[in-house]
């Protein structure tokens, strides 16, 4: 098990390909919320306000928990319609 | 209550027409029908666009679209609604989004499918890539307003 | 801009995208089509209505409709509007008004569709007598409200 | 020339068909008015506050002057759509 982490449009090509992180990398790096997700991902980056952030495809704020298994997505506002 | 990610051109009017005619059980009882339909311009931020990519999230898209015609449903008392997106390559004149609601009465099916595209635009997860004429891609950061 | 008094029963999908062809010149320059249809229901009241007789005023009818669509034109950058209007009898589930518009953005398309049927509603001359199942044949009275 | 004058829907039931007012009872009976136009047709029946009057197709109230060759409509609201 691990957690999917999936990058959408201009967040794509600022952060790279979507990625797993590992149970064991999870434990180890004490990865618990989004935020910690986006700051073992990001190598610094800061992420913009407007980022939007969904948790198994419902939004969420990045103090929310993560657990191995869920899939966590980051993408910029929406341009639909 | 359909929701549908095409990635092919579609035609509104003859999805509209396949669809009401699905509805016959219906016959009698909706008095209003409201639609809506976006359609790809040939210019955007004033430059000429000869071509467009919408990306989306598969899986999320379709539930939040989902849970915004559940939720219209409920708040305005919707017989039918019908949503339909493209996604992939897209040119100018093409349709890209389709909303139609079916109701008892003109104020429900005119103020449920306004919200409906305006929850659509705003948090739908779709993205947008524009080909600009003669320059390079580049992502749509906003949309135009709807109030 | 086009309006129609139609003592025929039409197709509104049909009716829209004959129309549209005939618009390609403005191929790309609309992103917005609203469009709201009203449709006669089986029932009004608490009564059922076996069909429907609609009177017009021949000549201000569709002199008020023309006004009606070029005020709006004005206020919301319309780029095409159509109106059409069933007169004459009329069964359950004919369609009875179509008003569709064209526009640059969303905005302008909801807010000119919605206008153009209110005003309708409330000044184009015209009026519903009702056969009811079993009963008389009886005027209508008044329209249910719009906002 | 006269003034032709029309009743729609439930407003003839009430007054029955349209009618033309010759010019020289228009000049008789100092006809000027919309309202001088129902009360001449009315024989004493009252219009309900809510009849909209159209001269020459327009909408107007009831002070407004009428001339020979005017066409005056008188109907209840409208129910269209």
């Amino acid at each position: 098990m691990s957690i999917h982490v999936k990058f959408f449009a201009s967040m794509r090509d600022l952060m790279g390909d979507d990625r797993d992180i590992d149970a064991a990398v999870v434990e180890q790096q004490e990865i618990s919320t989004v935020d910690d997700i986006w700051n073992y991902c990001a190598e610094g980056k800061k992420r913009s306000d407007n980022v939007l952030v969904a948790v198994n495809m419902d939004y969420v704020d990045g103090q929310t928990l993560v657990k191995e298994g869920d899939e966590v997505a980051f993408f910029p506002p929406v341009t639909g319609g | 209550m359909k929701i549908v990610i095409d990635s092919t051109s579609f035609d509104p009017w003859r999805v509209l027409d396949d669809y009401q005619k699905n509805m016959s059980d219906l016959d009698g009882q909706y008095g209003a029908t409201a639609v809506f339909i976006g359609t790809m311009r040939d210019f955007n931020e004033g430059d000429d666009v000869s071509e467009m990519f919408l990306e989306h999230y598969p899986g999320m898209t379709e539930r939040h679209l989902e849970n915004i015609c559940l939720q219209a449903t409920g708040e305005y008392q919707l017989i039918e609604s019908l949503v339909v997106h493209r996604v992939g390559a897209i040119k100018p004149n093409d349709p890209i989004v389709l909303v139609a609601v079916w109701t008892a009465h003109r104020k429900q099916a005119f103020e449920a499918c306004r919200e409906i595209m305006e929850d659509l635009k705003s948090k739908a997860p779709f993205w947008k890539k524009e080909q600009i004429a003669g320059g390079e891609d580049r992502w749509v950061e906003k949309n135009t307003k709807g109030y």
